[in-house]
């Protein structure tokens, strides 16, 4: 037997690309805001970041096992990543109940009822945060304090988030400025020193994980920066136009889950398109979608609508957007 | 990027110079349980006619696939369905503007339609030569040869 | 099959009128059974409502009912409720546009001081598990105004500077609800109790 | 009678006679129902869906019986002579009769009569092997027990046996509908007429190589050595490009060619066991099949 | 077939909702409570049988060719007689179902045509067909009632089963989209086991 | 900035572990078997016979049609039989099988080293030459050379282009034939600019090879019309449309080939085979194959006789190792899964690759991750997860549609998925079905 | 932008399929062709458009004034089904080719409950006068088709994926449908 040679066509070589290997690397890449996560909201970024990891693991495992009866797919971290940005985007003293129905939702609806990994057609946290946002607008919107909330979990002190306070005041016909003025500063905020959902929180921190994708090649920069860019233009037009109803764009790019939505969960490979310049629209339509809801709609915060409406549109994307044939030659007539 | 419609039809008869196939239908109809017993949308099958070129040889019941350019079926939409509701919005706009009675200017849109589908009627034969469909014989993987690479 | 009607048109025309002809008859024959409980079940629902917001009465509130003025040349219904030709309440149908939908519709019942006796949801569009929750048949939320006099007590939700307490995720709603209220007590006091 | 009576009465009537005499003519302009004829058609069908009769999906090919001057080019392989004669019954049409055919595979290259010479290590797809050569084993023509047959069966009538790892017919399921011939890269599979209690004799084995070479290759090959060509005496069988062919139609059953077979490999199966007179493999390679 | 089979098959083999996937809109739209679901399929079950009824006793006297007009006049005016009734004895459940009511119209047009046109079936057959078809579709709607009634708002014909709110998505438009989606999936289950040959 | 092609590629660990191995000549085998089909097209027919004597260069099977190539013995002796055996195709295929006696040449071949610079042949008298020499792309598409030189009419090719690039990892042969035969591929490249009419050419030879860019710059100062261009390193940049798109930024349109934007592609190896043939008379049985593998003893670059069998070329390179997993003929990204160490040395074989157990087998397909990364890598623009997934599912039309024909079957998808998804082996078999309804169409 | 109102709120926030369930069944059940979507729309923009101005008509200057609101549901349902099948004859008979053209870009356009549930709901709004009620008929068809082109995409994807066995066809669309009206939330409280 060992003489036997192996046959199959070319290639015969493989790059170091895995599937584990990708997934990882973004885990890594989620430390730094984890860090901050921790230092800022203590027990309960610990306790919910690992009630959300080991249900998602746990339903994962469950699910290929024993329902669709496929060989287990837990062990390329893709679940534990969904597990973790779950924790990411919900508030720290979230009961763990809903963290466990908020993985739920996320491995069994959003992920293993299309056939699992690589098929889903919405971001399952996404789909899991905002399922949760819809269905308990209460707990999901009352956000601890930082710092103060250390050792505290479910009974922590809750505060208003900046774009909160911002939608808050903007109805009652408050003036931006003065809202503005009563938060904390934009560096304070970059840092991380506000209330938010536990891993959006520090934008430096998430930047710093967008770097190290990028040279890891994980990721392209095509979905962040566009991201970025549209967010910051067309919310720098409705500013300049009227700074008295509208927020500054830097603000924007700072506050709520914008960093930590295009960098990490925009870019989520299942659901995003698959050449680059799908994912400039793509990207597009998230940051104008996003603007649209933040000043105009009920919702303060709207980064996660914004990407799953965006998903819902990829479809369309990939079948028509295509990337540029090599000899792609405008044919006349012939 | 595709710019062609494709439909799966049957040739139903063939004429001296152009051909009647009935397209399979695709749509929600098809795949309705209940297709026989829909009113509202009488399940219909369509039948077109296609010119045929001397020198294909199709013969009756045969499947073929119908061609046919995107941008016209997005005309015939046009001149089928949003022009006419054009032509509606546009006078009611118009009626309203002039302050003319709902009633009248409601009636006015509806009964625009008909000089518009008498203008149809008198374009009938230039429409006609617009709107041409081509067919081409579906490739039946039974038909296909056998890969040889034995004898290459 | 063989003794199935021929499908000419005189025969045609012929069916279709006597089908239509039998089955509008018999609508506007049951549109006729049904009128008068149709307009009792609205007038019930009225009066229900009228009840649930002011004192036990003894005269028919709606036969009593007039016209308040408001804002935009709108108007709202208001029914002086009596007892022993007292008048114990008075029931005002009112209205708000700052809830999270569409306008919604409640009744308010005044006491002769100004003070709210009750308040009773009429119809509305707000969201199902949120802002219903104004609804009694939801939550009691709303029972916190009931005794209260605008007078010295803020029609407003807290967040605004006001006294009450707003439906946790529904401060749209809660501040329509205060808003309706309102503005039926501002035209209550401007001179609309009819006793 | 109120007059609201008598407005419903008035207005309903007028729009109701003036809607349903446009749906009249709807109905007349339009002829919209599809022929009846083409329900029943397709409820006498199989309902299999398999495009054995070359349309894809029963109700097409229910619709090109309807439409068909004459049936002679439609036959649905399912249901076979009983359904056609049911649909010609339907339409009023004339129907051939056509014998009923089963699958065979004509390959007995088990693991114990083949060696592996490779590992392939692609994925599990006989046509992608198929082009990368051979395959596992140094027969260029044998199946690659890739199952790509198996996957086309709509019938489960083909399953691959693990033991002798080629795939095997099942004759009561298999409706004839000819998938797994196409399906097979290798042109492994041929429908067969069918035989009284499922009995046949064929030539398992598809190798044109030279028989120095087939010899060389797989025990149970075809050599086209002509001897069963002599021994046959109903002229069903041929040799060409170093290969024995039965035809189905032609052979009797006698089972003279399998006796003299020096590779086994032409097989009999469906009949009763023989006394065993030879004691050589021939007997067991037949018995695995059956 | 049997009376009863004719009447039966309405439940889960042809179950309108399960299998033959017709009348979504109501399906989804009134669900948000079991009581509604309830009275939205008895509504509409009321308006089978009788327009079963009536087209099976009045067909032989009305030409192929106006059927349908007739048909749609037909049950168009049994969903106004409900409607009707519905406003004057329950005016509450008729708030709550909405618009839904008069769609009932296109809903029982697709639903009973089947009968009209398939079947020329004398009227007691009829009868029971319109009543399988539509309880089967009553049963379905309370069912997928139920079920959001319970996540959502943590009661049962309006009975607290749990305290608390419950997930709000339920009884919005999402959550009967995803029940349902689930629950059809279930039926397919359990027909094929049923049904297996 | 160097020169590459703008999308796509992937750059695989190069492991040109024999680059400085001087080509050593592989002694004559005792038995040769030379394929009839060793080229793109019809095989060519067999004009001998049992028994018969051969000498090195003498024709033994002749063209077989228009897209053919003449067969030369590589060898001297006699003509043991004509057979079957396994070739690099993986199949059996029709081969002269020689016994070799001594060592005799064609009269007519000059077996001198010298350099003839002399071109004193019209353009006619070297196509003549190059096709009774029987030379096909020796880059590894084995497409018979004076096709490719015999211009169509209305089309024009203004520049030719001598592919050096050599981007397959382990494979040297290329390099040094550069390295040693650089002035006989001069002269070749210069012959090949006569047989089409061209004035220019350049050579693009890949920035990991500075010993040849800098030995063929210097030379190239003496052969006028002739520069080198230095390339970026980056597979499949020995791909022609894209060494074309490279170096003169011309677009092959799809379907279309090199000629359409007037340029005609060779490799070095070509050149240097058409200076043998035209200033040798000698005709294409020999050629050079690199013979290596991260743990083969001593690999090496052999000049070997075509029909040489493999084992031989193992052999002389330190033997087949004990954990062998897969003989490659070519490279590791395009070459062929060897099913028999017998097959013969043909004129398309490059090297020949031996990988370890280790390295030979797949590593298990997971679901796609629609990570994109095949897409970006696509040198072609295509979206080979889409292919995949549409070709497991059979639906040509819709592969068509996506231009599968337009694959080089360049590897480097499956080279870069995260999945291990096997992406070439589903386009290449939907590359053969949607060829096949194809010419179906055509013949229609 | 009273207008801008009604379309912005017809089309996201109130998407009639997605957030009022009207014309689920040709949702569920359309084609995954993207561009018989778009046709589509196109269609049922018409339809619903022309039966709108009709039945608006008809219960202002005639169910109204006579009092007979109650017979809305016999009438809407003759006019529009009538209506539908005119415009058919009609086409067919001016321009057979250009109906047959439309025919085959396009599936039938179904009158499903969407075209009555428009005009009731046009009706039913005593706010609304022909103008408001004909944009209103105009961006609830737009919705529709926004929905419907969504959907087809995605229904086009299910299509190269491997949907577990249980949930293939209409239960995964319906969970789609389910995540799509999930996603539109997000518009809540724009218009
Ligand atoms: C789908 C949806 C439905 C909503 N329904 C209501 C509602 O009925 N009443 C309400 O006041 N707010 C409603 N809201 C608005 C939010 O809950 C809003 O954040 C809240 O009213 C203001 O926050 P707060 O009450 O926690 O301060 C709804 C929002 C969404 C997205
Ligand atoms: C059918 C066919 C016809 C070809 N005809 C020509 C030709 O007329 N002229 C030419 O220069 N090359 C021709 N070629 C060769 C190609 O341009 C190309 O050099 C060859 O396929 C090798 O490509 P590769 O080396 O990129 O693999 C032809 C190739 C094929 C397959
Ligand atoms: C992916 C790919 C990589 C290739 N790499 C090389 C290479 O490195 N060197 C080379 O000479 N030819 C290479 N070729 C072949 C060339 O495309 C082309 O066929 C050859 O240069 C033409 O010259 P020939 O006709 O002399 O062989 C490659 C082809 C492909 C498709
Ligand atoms: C760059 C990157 C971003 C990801 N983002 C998400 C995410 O936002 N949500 C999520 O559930 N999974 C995410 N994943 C993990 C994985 O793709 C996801 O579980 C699949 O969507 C499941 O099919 C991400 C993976 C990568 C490589
Ligand atoms: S075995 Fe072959 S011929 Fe028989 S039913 Fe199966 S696929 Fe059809
Ligand atoms: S018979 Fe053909 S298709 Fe079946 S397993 Fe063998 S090679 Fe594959
Ligand atoms: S699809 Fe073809 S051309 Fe593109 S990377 Fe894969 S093998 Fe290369
Ligand atoms: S590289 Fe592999 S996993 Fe990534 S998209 Fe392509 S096929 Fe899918
Ligand atoms: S579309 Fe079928 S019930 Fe509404």
């Amino acid at each position: 037997m060992s003489k036997l040679l192996s046959l199959a066509l070319s290639p015969h070589e493989k790059g170091k690309e895995s599937v584990s290997r990708l997934m990882y690397d973004v885990l890594i890449a989620l430390l730094p805001a984890f860090i901050v996560a921790i230092f800022f909201y203590g027990l309960g970024a610990i306790i919910i970041s690992l009630t959300a990891v080991i249900s998602a693991i746990v339903f994962e495992y469950l699910i290929t096992r024993y329902i669709l009866k496929k060989p287990s797919t837990v062990m390329d971290g893709s679940a534990a990543l969904t597990g973790l940005l779950i924790a990411f985007n919900v508030p720290s003293n979230l009961n763990p109940f809903l963290v466990v129905l908020g993985s739920f939702i996320a491995i069994a609806v959003a992920k293993m009822s299309f056939g699992g990994i690589g098929n889903n057609i919405f971001n399952p946290a996404l789909v899991a945060r905002v399922f949760l946002l819809i269905s308990f607008p209460v707990q999901m919107t009352s956000w601890p304090v930082p710092i103060e909330n250390r050792m505290k979990y479910l009974d922590a002190i809750t505060g208003p988030t900046a774009l909160g306070q911002l939608k808050e005041g903007v109805m009652n016909g408050q003036n931006v400025p003065a809202i503005i003025s009563q938060m904390p500063s934009q560096m304070d905020m970059f840092l991380g020193q506000m209330t938010g959902s536990l891993g959006e929180v520090s934008a430096l921190a998430l930047i710093i994980g967008l770097i190290y994708m990028l040279i890891r090649g994980v990721i392209s920069w095509h979905i962040p920066i566009t991201i970025f860019t549209t967010v910051f233009l067309m919310q720098g037009g409705l500013w300049l136009a009227n700074p008295g109803a509208f927020a500054d764009p830097v603000f924007h790019l700072i506050s709520g889950g914008l960093m930590l939505g295009a960098i990490f969960m925009a870019t989520d490979y299942v659901t995003s398109p698959m050449n680059k310049k799908a994912m400039v629209y793509y990207a597009l339509g998230i940051g104008v979608l996003t603007v649209v809801i933040r000043n105009f709609g009920a919702y303060p915060e709207g980064v996660s609508f914004a990407i799953l409406i965006m998903n819902a549109v990829v479809p369309i994307l990939n079948r028509y957007v295509k990337p540029k044939r090599f000899g792609e030659i405008i044919k006349n007539g012939k | 990027m595709n710019k062609i419609i494709e439909h799966d039809g049957i040739i139903k008869r063939i004429e001296r110079d152009f051909m009647i196939v009935s397209i399979l239908n695709k749509a929600a109809c098809v795949s309705c349980q209940l297709k026989g017993a829909c009113t509202l949308s009488e399940i219909e099958e369509k039948e077109i006619e296609v010119a045929t070129n001397p020198g294909q040889n199709f013969v009756g019941g045969e499947k073929v696939k119908v061609y046919y350019q995107q941008e016209l079926g997005f005309l015939a939409l046009f001149l089928g369905y949003i022009f006419p509701f054009l032509i509606m919005f546009f006078i009611l706009i118009i009626g309203q503007k002039l302050k003319y009675s709902e009633l009248i200017y409601g009636l006015a849109a509806i009964f625009s339609l008909l000089p518009y589908y008498l203008l149809l009627f008198l374009f009938k034969n230039k429409i006609k030569n617009t709107f041409r469909f081509s067919v081409k014989k579906t490739e039946l993987l039974r038909d296909l040869p056998k890969i040889n690479l034995i004898n290459n | 099959m063989a003794s199935k009607k021929e499908s000419t048109f005189i025969n045609m025309v012929l069916t279709l009128l006597i089908v239509t002809g039998i089955a509008s008859a018999t609508l506007g024959y049951v549109y006729e059974l049904t009128k008068t409980p149709i307009e009792a079940a609205k007038l019930q629902k009225t009066l229900k409502a009228i009840a649930n917001v002011t004192p036990a009465f003894d005269n028919n509130p709606s036969a009593e009912a007039y016209k308040l003025p408001v804002e935009n040349d709108d108007s709202l219904v208001c029914y002086p409720a009596k007892k022993d030709g007292k008048l114990i309440g008075t029931a005002i149908s009112t209205y708000t546009d700052a809830g999270f939908t569409e306008r919604f519709f409640i009744m308010v019942g005044f006491a002769p001081d100004g003070s709210i006796i009750n308040t009773a949801v009429l119809s509305h569009k707000e969201t199902p598990g949120l802002g219903d929750k104004m609804d009694k048949n939801k939550s009691d939320w709303s029972n916190q105004v009931n005794g209260k006099n605008p007078a010295n007590f803020e029609l407003k939700v807290k967040k605004d500077g006001g006294d009450v307490d707003a439906i946790t995720a529904a401060t749209f709603t809660s501040r329509g609800f205060v808003d309706a209220i309102d503005r039926a007590y501002q035209a209550y006091m401007k001179g609309g109790k009819h006793e | 009678m109120s007059e609201i009576v008598l407005y419903t009465i008035l207005t309903v009537t007028a729009v109701g006679v003036t809607a349903a005499t446009i749906l009249y003519f709807a109905a007349q302009k339009f002829k919209v129902f599809e022929d009846p004829r083409i329900d029943q058609v397709e409820e006498a069908l199989p309902s299999a869906n398999c495009g054995g009769c070359g349309y894809p999906g029963c109700r097409n090919f229910a619709d090109a019986c309807v439409k068909a001057d004459n049936l002679d080019s439609l036959f649905c392989p399912v249901g076979g002579n009983e359904t056609m004669a049911k649909v010609a019954k339907i339409l009023g049409k004339e129907v051939a009769q056509q014998a009923p055919k089963v699958a065979v595979v004509k390959c007995n290259g088990q693991p114990k009569f083949r060696a592996r010479i490779n590992v392939y290590d692609g994925p599990i797809s006989c046509t992608i092997e198929h082009m990368m050569g051979a395959g596992d084993t140094a027969c260029q023509y044998g199946c690659l027990g890739g199952g790509e047959c198996v996957e086309a069966c709509k019938f489960d009538a083909i399953h691959m046996n693990p033991n002798t790892m080629l795939p095997e017919v099942i004759d009561e399921l298999c409706t004839a509908c000819g998938a797994c011939v196409v399906a097979c890269p290798r042109d492994i599979i041929e429908l067969r007429t069918k035989n009284k209690k499922d009995r046949k004799i064929f030539v398992s084995c598809v190798s044109q190589d030279k028989g120095a070479t087939t010899t060389k290759v797989c025990q149970v090959g075809c050599i086209g050595c002509s001897k069963c060509l002599k021994v046959c005496e109903y002229d069903a069988i041929t040799i060409g490009n170093n290969l024995a062919f039965i035809d189905s139609d032609k052979c009797r059953l006698c089972r003279k060619c399998v006796d003299v077979c020096p590779t086994n490999s032409i097989l009999e199966i469906g009949f009763p066991p023989r006394k065993l007179k030879k004691e050589d493999s021939g007997a067991d390679i037949n018995q695995s099949n059956a | 077939m049997n009376k009863l089979q004719i009447f039966a098959k309405g439940f889960l083999k042809e179950n309108p909702v399960f299998v033959l996937l017709l009348g979504m809109c109501p399906t989804l739209g009134v669900t948000t409570s079991a009581i509604n679901g309830l009275g939205m399929g008895l509504a509409t079950t009321f308006v089978l049988i009788m327009s079963n009824m009536v087209v099976s006793l009045v067909k032989d006297f009305i030409p192929d060719k106006v059927r349908i007009p007739s048909y749609i006049v037909i049950i168009a005016s049994f969903v106004t007689i409900v409607e009707l009734t519905m406003q004057a004895y329950a005016p509450s459940l008729f708030e709550a179902l909405g618009i839904f009511i008069p769609l009932i119209v296109v809903n029982c047009i697709i639903l009973g045509r089947a009968e009209a046109f398939a079947s020329k079936n004398r009227a007691i057959d009829s009868i029971l067909d319109g009543a399988g078809i539509g309880l089967g579709f009553a049963m379905a709607l309370t069912i997928l009632g139920a079920i959001r009634e319970i996540l959502g708002s943590g009661k049962f014909f309006g009975i607290d089963v749990y305290s608390g709110d419950g997930a709000l998505i339920f009884v919005l438009a999402p959550g009967a989209f995803l029940v349902l989606g689930y629950l059809i999936a279930l039926s397919n289950k359990l027909n094929k086991k049923l049904y297996k040959k | 900035m160097l020169r590459t092609f703008p999308k796509g590629g992937v750059h695989p660990p190069e492991n040109k572990i024999s680059a400085d191995k001087p080509i050593e000549i592989l002694p004559l085998p005792k038995q040769v078997a030379i394929p009839v089909s060793q080229h793109i097209g019809a095989p060519a027919k067999i004009i001998v016979n049992r028994k018969d004597k051969v000498k090195v260069g003498q024709i033994i099977a002749s063209s077989g049609g228009f897209v053919s190539a003449n067969i030369h013995s590589s060898v001297s002796g006699t003509i043991a039989k004509i057979d079957k055996v396994f070739d690099t195709s993986g199949y059996r295929k029709d081969v002269v099988i020689i016994d070799v006696e001594g060592d005799e040449w064609d009269d007519n071949i000059l077996k001198s080293n010298d350099l003839i610079k002399q071109i004193s042949y019209s353009k006619e008298e070297i196509l003549k030459k190059i096709t009774e020499a029987g030379i096909v792309g020796l880059g590894g598409a084995t497409f018979p050379t004076h096709v490719k030189l015999a211009v169509p009419g209305g089309k024009k090719a203004d520049i030719l282009i001598i592919n050096g690039v050599e981007c397959e990892p382990y494979l040297t042969s290329d390099h040094r034939l550069m390295m040693e035969k650089s002035s006989e591929l001069m002269v070749g490249t210069q012959l090949l600019m006569k047989a089409l009419g061209v004035d220019k050419a350049i050579i693009g030879i890949e920035n990991n090879k500075p010993d040849a860019i800098e030995k063929l710059t210097t030379l190239s100062k003496g052969f006028q019309g002739i520069e080198i261009q230095a390339l970026k390193v980056k597979y499949p940049q020995g791909g022609e449309k894209q060494l074309i798109k490279a170096i003169i930024n011309r677009e092959v349109p799809s379907g279309a080939l090199p000629i359409d934007v007037g340029a005609v592609v060779h490799n070095v190896g070509t050149a240097f085979a058409v200076y043998e043939a035209v200033q040798k008379n000698k005709p294409l049985f020999e050629r050079v194959v690199t013979v290596t593998g991260k743990f083969v003893k001593s690999p090496k670059n052999l000049l070997v006789r075509i029909g040489t069998p493999t084992m031989q070329l193992i052999d002389a390179a330190g033997g087949l190792p004990e954990n062998t997993g897969k003989v490659i003929s070519g490279g590791p990204m395009m070459g062929k899964a060897l099913n028999s160490l017998d097959a013969p040395v043909a004129k398309g074989t490059s090297g020949i690759l031996l990988l370890s157990k280790d390295e030979a087998f797949r590593a298990e397909t997971k679901a796609c991750i629609r990570c994109a990364k095949c897409v970006n890598v696509c040198p072609m623009g295509l979206e080979p997860f889409l292919l995949m997934t549409v070709g497991e599912r059979k639906i040509w039309d819709r592969m068509e549609n996506e231009r599968v024909m337009d694959c080089i079957e360049c590897g480097s998808c499956s080279f870069v998925c995260p999945s291990n998804r096997p992406l070439l082996d589903y386009i290449r078999l939907g590359k053969n079905k949607v060829g096949q309804i194809i010419r179906q169409r055509k013949s229609n | 932008m009273e207008y801008i109102l009604i379309i912005i709120s017809a089309i996201f926030v109130n998407n009639i399929v997605l957030a009022k369930f009207l014309g689920v069944c040709p949702f569920l059940g359309v084609s995954t062709k993207i561009s018989t979507a778009l046709g589509m729309t196109g269609a049922v923009t018409f339809v619903m458009v022309l039966a709108t101005i009709v039945t608006f008509l008809l219960q202002k200057y005639v169910l109204e004034p006579l009092g007979i609101t109650f017979m809305q549901t016999i009438t809407f349902i003759l006019v529009i089904a009538a209506l539908v099948q005119m415009v058919e004859i009609v086409l067919k008979k001016v321009s057979p080719s250009l109906y047959q053209a439309l025919g085959i870009f396009l599936p039938l356009i179904t009158t499903n409950c969407a075209v009555l549930g428009v005009a009731i709901m046009t009706a039913m709004n005593k706010d609304f006068n022909l103008m408001e009620s004909t944009v209103f008929a105009f961006a609830n068809a737009l919705g529709f088709g926004l929905a419907l082109i969504l959907f087809s995409g995605m229904r086009e994807h299910l299509d190269l994926i491997d949907v577990p066995e249980g949930m293939k066809g209409v239960p995964i669309a319906l969970v789609l449908a389910g995540l799509l009206a999930m996603a539109f939330m997000g518009f809540a409280g724009i218009a």
